[in-house]
């Protein structure tokens, strides 16, 4: 079913990456079906897709998650395959095999694929195997806290301990010494368990001060990958990334290109299509460490397309359509400049609480080189219930310093009234001489939050 | 869809005084709103969300645009004694058990809590749709063999 | 006084154009002085300018063309330089001459290099001896009926009357027979005599069915010149410009090259420096012939932006800067992919009738490939004394067919309500199977435009 | 600009009942507006501009801006007999002939249409401003020295 040209896509998703697909399909000449939920019937996604249906109260379980009702809304609007952007069910390989037996093209991996990226230290050894550097760590689930501690000890402190199925730091601990590994590891295991409904966990070196670095991968049905160079994705607040960009500062040719020939290898071997990204980090020293791969396209992805020229949405539905690759891409992946996206959230930019509510002022900042992928418009209502994506504002320029550049007035220009947003931080961010410089790690965050050295204690 | 239908639709609205009400068939799709001012939305397809920007009670004057938003003042008086048993799923609505069988339910009829009102065909399932209080059926606001969004009106009952 | 780091520039300028500079302004660490007319208190140029002055009520003649104010505005804000946008005085000589006089560097070409290339059949005989190709016509201005009807006899009709201080079409008459010329001659001399202030005509022969094609340019003040490409302008509605594009798809490298060549070394001639246009008409063999030279920056310069990578606003005021263009651009100046701009303005598609009035919903499409520069926003009133341009759309793609249909979702994305816009028109251009075949001309909207067949007469 | 100043332009505004106000002077502006809701604005350079797209009356909470408008009722009677004599020309404002010299007018000073009340200097050139209206010189509204925008109102003039 995943070939011969589509005529109709239903977006099982919302927000920006639904007009993100919503965008691609009208310029692949592609119907669009929008599904939503009773708090979202004013969102944009509703508004510029051809057709849409509501599929559920506001819960994303009763709605964006209900594979049932997204797979009537798609049998009723009579469709050919299903987008599922990002999160959701993007990376249910259930939901992708429901698509596959409903006779619906599902865009991205296929569902066995999707399950070994899904299972981290599944995914990690079918890595090693391959020949793309991983952490050291244990071969597989820990079945006890004593495994952990021989484990650990034979790596040396300090280690970190994560769920199999898990992302988003929730599951995650990093342990300094021996004494403190057994009640960490139940305390992950606990956590893993409850978010992920599996308790496996698996523990890998911890490095201290390191980047983080992803590749971009696109793979036809016909083994041919491409990778369409890194992105830099350092700047994070407790594992939600707030800055992107591409190249990485810390990158350079001869490495770039390692990385891109042994990932080569190793997604053709394992059968991997559609849109990808495979994450790693950078230690102190340069070296990179694979620590997973997300099978769908990425929050991220605009500022892979604005470096490589490339439309990864598009390149994607063609994909899922039986294409080749080499028709899609006509010519070897080039990168021109330098692109940085914030992600513009409703939160609070000191505490970080989240400021959902009605915008009562919206203005996009335009002119060269600046895009934006957003939902949002004057008067709309951010809901509650959801992420607190707002807009993602990305730029290009010619090298890092005219994108910082670009950045910056970018930021200034953007006006968002009614809610808190996330701006004044990206401000303070790209004013950093440590970010100007591409002087970045993980921690960055923390360091730019950290209170004064001696704060002062209330009465 | 009809003026008629869509009149008798607006009615509803206002004799029950609910917020908003949106019926969707096949490509037509009819919205109603009812707060202090009831605003009707009428549009085709391609179109079908045009006006979803512009808040109903504030509709701009869209310069050349295919459709603009009806409005009728009503009291939005609420109407407790009707209930609208709307679609708990998405899915294909069926008036009756099978092709060419009699409905499950005409209009006028009285109707017990329990009784079946129609099916929901998801994902192959059909799924029965069963009346929850007792009273008159005084309105069926869907075709048979149409598909049902979430939350979508079905049938009027007047409790009695 | 046009050397040295500016610390502040003064924009005399209004509409998106302001906001375009102020944006270049920012990314040079450069503060920036909006000068504005009371009609324009709430425009974005005056928000986002570091400092706004009112110049004057909202009639252009006493505000944004009143030298006086706006020099004095330049001098109580103590700024170094003066940008003029495009339209009011950014070709007016004598307001360089002040500008310089008064210690101010004008972000432009020299007085004189203004000066020739307005009158422009002077412009024509210096572009002709210069070795640019040149249509056929009068040597200078014509003195009389008799001396056109020898010329135009030599030439072969049909030929074109023009206004030589002339643009925008008026003062133009196209003479189809020997007959017609003396009447017309007049004619031509009356309204270029009410618009200009100078009644002098000259003529040339008249291409029936040209093409539009203009080469952007940049120089510096050292003798370098650099041909940034070609774009094409041929969808005109009565000489206004409705799209344009790069590159044309009429031209092809080595036209290009042989073209870049000869108007380097013209403009070298010319002392020329900073940006400027210079436009040919195509005849239906392909052949260009030199039109004129816009000695400044033009509203369709962002094409020509996102194929070549180079921020042309910048260029002009670093170049003003006295920077060498070597070390403005860094490298070869090379095209990459297909621009489309489309003008929206606020009019009545259908009857082109001005829609001044307030925006009451504004929302600019986003995601890849599109880029706005607008001065608009929801809630504001687009005044009925400036032209009626609300927002410049412009997409990038990786071919004309992708940069078509980018557009034409970009179209179907952008909502403007409260005003009658040209969206509906735009879309009808870009619909049409000429226009995505490349078959462009002047004629191109007539076209579109004419009544059917036979239209029938009202009662 | 001092508290002071400001409430005494908002007083000015609020007697002679004009639709809006913008004094600036140097790096601060007020903005006042008289139709309803008299809004203030006063903010500093770089954010000078901050509010300009929120109209007044209907300022949103901006969430982490650095000044808000602040708003006050009015009854916004006009006062026909107060005149705004506001600055024809972008310049620099001088209320006397030349440095240490007397002010052309003092505040309290009785005037007669045609007096010289001060000189706004442009490109080098010393314009003189006249009053047009007999009456007493109420408010002296710039320093001597400032620049002035086009519309900026100099002094006011109870006509008498």
């Amino acid at each position: 079913m995943a070939s011969g040209r589509f005529k109709k896509i239903l977006i099982a998703n919302r927000g920006e990456i639904a007009v993100r697909v919503i965008s691609a399909c009208k310029e692949l000449g592609i119907e669009t079906v929008a599904v939503y939920s009773e708090a979202d019937r004013y969102s944009s996604h509703v508004r510029f897709a051809d057709q849409a249906i509501c599929i559920g109260p506001a819960k994303s379980a009763r709605s964006y998650l209900d594979i049932p009702s997204i797979i009537s809304a798609a049998e009723i609007a009579n469709v050919d395959a299903i987008h599922p952007g990002y999160g959701f069910l993007s990376e249910n390989a259930g939901f992708a095999e429901v698509c596959e037996t409903s006779g619906l093209a599902f865009i991205g991996p296929k569902p066995d694929v999707i399950r070994l990226m899904g299972v981290k230290e599944q995914a990690r050894a079918f890595m090693r195997d391959m020949g793309v550097p991983v952490l050291p760590g244990s071969t597989g689930v820990l079945q006890s806290p004593e495994e952990a501690l021989e484990v650990a000890g034979q790596i040396g402190y300090p280690v970190i301990l994560k769920a199999s199925a898990g992302g988003g730091g929730r599951g995650m601990r990093v342990v300094r010494e021996a004494a403190d590994l057994a009640p960490l590891f139940v305390q992950a295991q606990q956590e893993a368990g409850a978010a992920f409904s599996s308790a496996d966990v698996y523990l890998e070196k911890f490095i201290a001060v390191p980047r983080h670095i992803e590749f971009q991968v696109l793979a036809d049905e016909f083994g041919s990958v491409e990778i369409l160079g890194e992105r830099e994705c350092s700047i994070q607040r407790r594992h939600q990334k707030l800055v992107e960009e591409a190249p990485s500062p810390a990158m350079n040719d001869a490495l770039r290109a390692e990385i891109a020939g042994v990932l080569q290898k190793a997604l053709a071997a394992a059968r991997y299509t559609n849109a990808g990204t495979v994450e790693f980090l950078m230690d102190e020293d340069g070296k990179l460490y694979f620590i997973e791969v997300n099978a769908r396209v990425q929050v991220e992805h605009p500022v892979t397309e604005l470096v490589t020229g490339i439309d990864i949405v598009k390149s994607q539905i063609r994909i899922a359509q039986g294409e080749r690759l080499r028709s899609i891409l006509r010519g070897p992946v080039t990168l021109r400049g330098h692109a940085i996206e914030c992600r513009i959230n409703a939160e609070n930019p000191e505490t970080f609480a989240p400021s959902p509510g009605r915008i009562t002022g919206f203005h996009v900042p335009g002119s060269i080189g600046v895009r934006v992928d957003t939902w949002a418009y004057t008067d709309c209502v951010i809901p509650p219930y959801y992420d607190s994506l707002v807009a993602k504002l990305v730029v290009h320029g010619s090298d890092r310093a005219e994108a910082i550049r670009r950045m910056r007035r970018a930021l200034d220009m953007f006006i968002i009234e009614g809610i808190h947003t996330s701006i004044p931080l990206h401000k303070r961010i790209l004013d950093h001489p440590d970010f100007q410089e591409g002087r970045l790690d993980t921690n960055f965050i923390s360091r730019l939050l950290a209170p004064p050295a001696k704060a002062e204690t209330l009465a | 869809m009809t003026v008629d239908e869509i009149r008798e639709l607006i009615k509803l609205a206002m004799e029950t005084g609910i917020a908003e009400l949106e019926v969707q068939r096949g490509e037509d799709r009819v919205r109603i709103r009812g707060s202090g001012a009831v605003a009707r939305e009428f549009v085709a397809a391609p179109q079908s969300a045009q006006q979803l920007f512009v808040p109903a009670a504030a509709a701009g004057p869209p310069a050349a645009a295919p459709a603009q938003p009806v409005k009728e003042k009503t009291d939005g008086a609420a109407d407790p004694s009707l209930v609208l048993v709307k679609a708990p799923i998405v899915g294909t609505f069926y008036e009756s058990p099978s092709p060419g069988a009699p409905p499950f339910v005409r209009v006028g009829e009285r109707v017990q809590p329990g009784k079946v009102l129609c099916i929901i065909e998801s994902m192959k399932l059909m799924n029965e749709i069963e009346a929850e209080v007792a009273g008159i059926v005084e309105s069926k606001l869907v075709l048979s063999g149409q598909p049902v969004e979430y939350g979508e009106a079905l049938f009027g009952i007047r409790a009695v």
